[in-house]
C-alpha cells in the first residue's frame, strides 16, 4: 500500500563533498512504511511552500527495527536544489512529509544464488547498498538450504552465489565504501580523476577487475546505464538498471516520467513505460535509453 | 447540508471532481482516496487512437506551480473502454471523459463512440492543450471555430458537453460566448497557461518540448478572474479549475461563479488534496452557516 | 567583467533595471539600495496630468505574487520634472520614464514634452496596463492599434522608445511584429497577467477595482515564454521582466532573448533585491566563465 | 534610517484568544532598528515563502536596554492569515527578516502637557501603550521643568497634562489592561458584550466617563476611526488617528495603501497621501474616511 506519511530525522551525516545521508523515522506506528524492495524510492515533499512536488529518493538502507514506530528508512542524496537542500539542513527532531514506497524495485530473485556484479555510478550507489545486503541475505539463505539437502554439517558454511560490487566516484571521497565492503564478497572501485582504483567509470572497472557474473544490477547516470546496457549485451547477462527521469505524481497518474520501451507497453498502450510505475529498474534491452 | 450540484442535469453528490490528467483514471489515488466520496471524476484526455505523447522531460516545478508537457499520451479509447472504464464505474461516482484530438474528425470519432455509454456521465472536451497544436493556434483560442466545433460535436454527443476553454487567450469570456453559441451544456476552465522554464546552469530548456502548460497555486488568481468573467457573459454552468489545494479555494471559485471545481497538480502535492477540499467546503459552510452549496455559486459581493 | 548592454543605442552598466511602478522615482529605495550600481531606474507611470488611481483595497498578496490595481496613480508629468528628474539625473545611472495614457493624445502629450529632456534616457510606453481600459480592449491588446500608437508616438519621440507588452493575449509574438512595424526601438515585457482574489469569509472581491495585475515569481514561467517567443519573432532588443528574484532569474531571461531585465514586486519582498540580483549575474558569470554578459543574450540550447 | 533586519522571537505569549504578544530582538548590532516614534510601525516577512510581502505591525512597545544588540521591540497582533499564525507559531530563537522602522508615527509635542484622551479599539490598542508610556515620560519632564522654573521645592511632585485611555475590547479579555493602568492616569473600558465596564465603544466609554480631554489619538478599526473623527468634530478637538491600508511595499513606492485627502497632498499631487508614508497617524479631519 502506498500512503503518505510524516517521517522524523534521526540523523543527517555529511559523507562527502555536496553528499548527505539521512536516516527517517515515522513519526507514529501508522506512519511507517511498512518496508522496502531495494531499488524502491520514497517521494520526500520539501517543507519550502513554494515546491510543490515530491523529491524521488532511493531508500539506501532500511532497518526494520530502527525505530519505536517501526522501521527507519536511510537517504543518501547530492544537494542540488531546493528540496535535497533544506533536507540536508533539518535538524534532529524536523520532520518532512513523505510518499512511499514508490517503483518496483529489483527483483531479488534475479540475483540471487547467482553471481551478480553490482554497477553504481555517483549519486546511482547509495540504493545498490540496500540490494547488496539483501541479495547477501539471499545467498547465505540458499547456501543454508543447500547445505541442509546436501546433509553438509552445520559447522559447514555454505554461500551461494557470488557478489561484486564496482563503484564509481567523482573522486578519493569513497561515500559509502565500508558499508559495500561488509555486504558485498568483492569490492572494486573507479574515480573519475585517477585518485583511488581504475582511472574511468565504474565499467572500466569491473572490466579490469575481470571478475566473472551471470547478471548485473545497475544505478547511475544515463551515460553510464547506456554502458551498462552495451555491456551487459556483450557479456550476454541481463542488466537491471535503475532508471532516472523528471517526476510530478511519483505514482503513475501524470505520466511526466516515461521512459521509450522496446515494446509495447501494458498500461500505456505505447511504446511508453512510467519510470515511477513500472520503474524504476527495467531489463536494461526492454527501454530505449 | 446538501453539498450536490447538478450540471446539465447531471447531479453530482458535491462539487469537487478531479481535474483531467491529474488523476489517471482513478486507479492509482484509489489507494489514497475513496473515489465514491468524489463528485466526480474526469479522466486524462483519451483520444481515438493511442497517443505516444511528447519527449521528456515533460514536467517541471516553478514557484508554487509547475509546467507540464506531457503531450497527451493516452491509450487510445479502445484500452479505456476496456481497461480504465470499468473500473471507474463501479466506483459510487460520476464519470466524465477528457476528449482531445488532433483534428476534428479525431474529436467526433470519440465522441460519436461514447455516445450511447451510459457509464459516462459527460464528455470535457479539451481544445485548449497548450501543448498540441492546429496550426497556430488551438481550436480554443478562435471564437469562430470554437463554435462550430462545439456545434459538430454536440451534435453527435450522447452526454451533455463541457468545453473546456484556455486562458492563453486575450478576451475568454469571447470564447465562451462563442462556446454557448455552439450549444455546450457546461465549461470548464482554466486549462494551463503557456510557460517556459529554463536551467541556467546547463543554458538548456528543462522541458524537451521547450514550452509547456503551467498550473498550480501560481495561476489560481488568474483563473478566478477567468471564471468570473465567464460567469458574466454566459447562462450555462462553468466548473473551475487552477491550484485549487483547499475547502476555501474551492469556496472562492463557486463565489467567482463556478457550479463546481476541480483539483489538479496539488493531488500531487497531496494525493488526498480532493478529500481535503471536500471536507474543507463543509466546514466552511457549517462556519458560515450555508445549508446548501448552491447559494455559494456566484455570491460574490462588490 | 562586461556587464555592460546597449539598448537602441543606450549603454547601460548592467541589464538591471527596476520594474515600473515598483521602484517610484528611485527616492525612496534609495536608502536600500545605490541606485548608482543599477543599469537604469524605470519610472513609475508619468502620464500628462495628476492620476488618483483606484479606490482601495489596491494590493492582494497571492501564492508567490501579488495582485495589484494601484490604477497607474501618478503626479502627473509637472512634478515629476520638477521633482522626481532632478533627484534621479543626479545619479549615475540612466533614466527610463515610463508613459502612461488613456488616450492616445495624452501619451504624444507626455512623449512630446520630454523629447527634448537629456535627462531621459528613453522612454517606456505603457500600453498594456490591466487597470486602464479603452473600450474592451487595451492599446495592447491589439496589433492594428498598437503598430498606430507605437508609429505616431515614435514620430514624436526625442528619444529611443520601448513598447511594454501585456501577456494578457492570444499571441504576443504578434504584439511584438507590430510593435517592431511601428518602429519601437525595443520592447519590455510582461506586463502584469490579468487576475482577481475572493476573500471567502467576507465573501468581497479583495480588490476594490475586483481585478487587478499578476505579478512575481508565479508568474516568472510565462514571462520567460513570452520573451523567447517575441525574441524569435522580432530583431528589436527585449527588456525582460516577471518574478525576478536573482541572479539565476535574470540569466533565464536572457538565455530565453532579454537584453535587459527588470526587478519588479521582488523589491517589496527585499528592498535590496535589484543589487542582489546584480551580484548574482556577476557571480554566475564568474562561475560560468562568461566574461561578456552579452554572450548570454539569446543563447539556450534547444 | 529605514532598513531590513533580522530578529530573534525573544519571547511569545498569549494574551488573549488570538491574539499574541512577541518580543524582537535584533541578531546583531547591526540589524538594531534604532528605536522607535510611537505608531510606527516594521513590516514583518513571513519565512512561508510563497508569502513575499511584508505584514505591518505596529510596535507595542520599544525597550532601548531590550538586547544585547540594542533594543527589542515587542509587537500584539491578532492571528488572521498566514503571517501572523505562522508569527504566533515560532519558537523562541527562531527568526524572522523585518523592514523599518516604517510610517510617521505619533507627533509627541501634539499631546504632551495636555490632556489626552487615548481610544483604542481591539488590536488598534497595542500602539497606543508605547505612545502613553511616551507622553507620559513626556508629561513628567515637563513637570520637572515647571517645577524649577517655578522654584518649587525638590520634594513636591509636578506633572503636565493627563492622560485618560478609553479601550475597547471584545469581551473580558482584556489584554494589555494592566500595562495601561500603569502607565495612564485614567483607564475606561467598553467591551462589545458588556461584560466590563461599558456596553459599547471606547467611544461609548469616554463620553459616559465625561473626562475633559484637549486631544484625541486613536488606533482601530475603520468605524471607530469614523466614529473618533465626528466625536473630535463636536468637541472641536484634534483627533490623530492611526489608518490601516492593504500595504505591499511599506515604503512609499507602490501607492497601493493610500487614503483619500481632504487637501491635495505634497507627494501625490492627488487627494491622496500614503498610509504607509505620510501615515498611519493623520489629524482625523485631513482625511477623508
Ligand atoms: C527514482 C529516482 C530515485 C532517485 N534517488 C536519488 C537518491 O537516492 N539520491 C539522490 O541524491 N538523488 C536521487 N534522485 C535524484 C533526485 O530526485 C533529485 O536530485 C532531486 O529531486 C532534486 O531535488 P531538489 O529540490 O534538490 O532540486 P531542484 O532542482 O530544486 O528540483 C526541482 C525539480 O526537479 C526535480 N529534479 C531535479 N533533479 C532531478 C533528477 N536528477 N531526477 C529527477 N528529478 C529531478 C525535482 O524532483 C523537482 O521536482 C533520484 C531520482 C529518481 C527519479
Ligand atoms: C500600519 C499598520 C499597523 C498594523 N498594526 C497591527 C498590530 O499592531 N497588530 C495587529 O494584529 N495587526 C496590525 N495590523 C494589521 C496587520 O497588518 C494584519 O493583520 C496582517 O498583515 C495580517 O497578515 P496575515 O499574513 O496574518 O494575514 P493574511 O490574510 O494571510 O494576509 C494577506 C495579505 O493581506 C494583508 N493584510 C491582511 N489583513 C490586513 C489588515 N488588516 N491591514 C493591512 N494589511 C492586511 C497582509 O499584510 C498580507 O499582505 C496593522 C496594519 C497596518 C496597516
Ligand atoms: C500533468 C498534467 C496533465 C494534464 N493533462 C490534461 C489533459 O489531458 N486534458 C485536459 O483537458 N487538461 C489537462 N491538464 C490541465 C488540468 O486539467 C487543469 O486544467 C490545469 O492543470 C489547472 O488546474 P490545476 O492548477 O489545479 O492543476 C493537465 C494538467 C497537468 C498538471
Ligand atoms: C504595484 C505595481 C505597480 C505597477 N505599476 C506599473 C506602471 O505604472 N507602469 C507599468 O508599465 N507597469 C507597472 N507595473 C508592472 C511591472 O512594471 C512589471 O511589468 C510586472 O509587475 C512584472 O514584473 P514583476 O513580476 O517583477 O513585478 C506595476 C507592477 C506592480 C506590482
Ligand atoms: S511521475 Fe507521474 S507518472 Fe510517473
Ligand atoms: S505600501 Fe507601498 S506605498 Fe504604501
Amino acid at each position: 500500500m502506498k500512503k503518505t506519511a510524516i517521517m522524523r530525522i534521526a540523523g543527517t551525516k555529511y559523507l562527502a563533498e555536496g553528499i548527505y545521508r539521512t536516516e527517517l523515522v515515522p513519526v507514529s506506528p501508522t506512519d511507517d512504511l511498512g518496508g522496502v524492495i531495494p531499488g524502491q524510492f520514497i517521494g520526500i515533499y520539501p517543507n519550502d511552500r513554494t515546491a510543490l512536488l515530491p523529491r524521488p529518493i532511493s531508500i539506501c538502507r532500511y532497518n526494520p527495527f530502527g525505530s519505536g514506530n517501526g522501521g527507519s528508512y536511510t537517504v543518501v542524496y547530492r544537494t542540488v536544489g531546493k528540496g535535497t537542500n533544506e533536507l540536508a539542513g533539518l535538524s534532529f527532531g524536523d520532520s518532512v512529509r513523505v510518499i512511499g514506497m514508490l517503483g518496483n524495485g529489483y527483483d531479488l530473485d534475479a540475483f540471487a544464488g547467482k553471481r551478480t556484479l553490482l554497477l553504481g555510478g555517483g549519486i546511482g550507489i547509495p540504493p545498490l547498498l540496500e540490494l547488496a545486503a539483501r541479495i547477501r541475505a539471499k545467498n547465505r539463505e540458499l547456501g543454508e538450504i543447500q547445505r541442509k539437502t546436501s546433509g553438509k554439517n552445520q559447522s559447514e558454511k555454505l554461500y551461494c552465489g557470488r557478489l561484486t560490487a564496482a563503484l564509481g566516484y567523482r573522486n578519493s571521497e569513497l561515500f559509502l565504501m565500508e558499508e559495500f565492503a561488509s555486504a558485498a564478497d568483492e569490492v572494486i572501485v573507479a574515480t573519475d580523476d585517477g585518485s583511488v582504483g581504475t582511472h574511468g567509470t565504474c565499467i572500466d572497472a569491473a572490466r579490469a577487475a575481470g571478475t566473472g557474473f551471470d547478471v548485473i544490477a545497475a544505478c547511475g547516470p544515463m551515460p553510464m546505464l547506456r554502458g551498462v546496457k552495451t555491456f551487459a549485451a556483450e557479456r550476454n547477462v541481463p542488466a537491471y538498471i535503475s532508471l532516472e527521469e523528471r517526476m510530478a505524481c511519483g505514482v503513475g497518474v501524470c505520466l511526466g516520467c516515461v521512459v521509450k520501451t522496446k515494446e509495447k507497453d501494458a498500461h500505456s498502450n505505447v511504446n511508453n513505460a512510467r519510470v515511477c510505475t513500472e520503474g524504476p529498474v527495467f531489463l536494461a534491452e526492454d527501454v530505449d535509453i | 447540508m446538501d453539498l450536490s450540484v447538478k450540471i446539465a442535469g447531471v447531479e453530482l453528490k458535491n462539487p469537487v471532481m478531479t481535474a483531467s490528467g491529474t488523476f489517471g483514471s482513478g486507479m492509482e489515488y484509489s489507494e489514497f482516496v475513496d473515489l465514491g466520496k468524489l463528485g466526480a471524476v474526469v479522466t486524462k484526455g483519451v483520444s481515438s487512437v493511442p497517443w505516444e505523447g511528447n519527449p521528456t522531460p515533460r514536467v517541471a516545478e516553478t514557484d508554487s506551480g509547475m509546467l507540464n508537457a506531457i503531450g497527451l499520451q493516452n491509450p487510445g479509447l479502445d484500452v479505456f473502454l476496456k481497461r480504465d472504464l470499468p473500473f471507474l464505474a463501479a466506483q459510487d461516482t460520476k464519470v466524465i471523459v477528457n476528449v482531445c484530438g488532433h483534428t476534428e474528425e479525431e474529436y467526433l470519432d470519440v465522441v460519436e463512440r461514447l455516445s450511447d455509454e451510459p457509464r459516462v456521465s459527460m464528455l470535457e472536451i479539451n481544445v485548449s492543450c497548450p501543448n498540441v497544436k492546429r496550426g497556430a493556434l488551438q481550436f480554443g483560442q478562435d471564437p469562430g471555430e470554437l463554435e462550430k466545433l462545439t456545434a459538430r460535436i454536440k451534435e453527435k454527443a450522447g452526454q451533455p458537453i463541457i468545453m473546456k476553454l484556455t486562458p492563453n487567450v486575450t478576451n475568454i469570456a469571447d470564447l465562451a460566448r462563442a462556446a454557448q453559441a455552439g450549444g455546450a451544456d457546461a465549461l470548464s476552465m482554466i486549462n494551463t497557461l503557456l510557460g517556459m522554464k529554463i536551467d541556467v546552469e546547463r543554458q538548456r530548456f528543462v522541458l524537451a518540448n521547450r514550452t509547456g502548460g503551467l498550473s498550480g497555486p501560481a495561476i489560481k488568481p488568474v483563473a478566478v478572474r477567468c471564471v468570473y468573467q465567464c460567469a458574466q457573459a454566459v447562462s450555462i454552468p462553468i466548473i473551475g479549475m487552477g491550484g485549487i489545494a483547499s475547502g476555501e479555494d474551492a469556496v472562492e471559485f463557486l463565489l467567482a461563479g463556478a457550479s463546481a471545481v476541480a483539483v489538479g497538480m496539488m493531488n500531487f502535492h497531496d494525493p488526498k488534496t480532493t478529500e481535503k477540499v471536500i471536507d474543507g467546503l463543509r466546514a466552511y459552510m457549517e462556519r458560515h452557516h450555508v445549508s446548501d452549496v448552491k447559494e455559494l455559486i456566484g455570491a460574490v459581493r462588490g
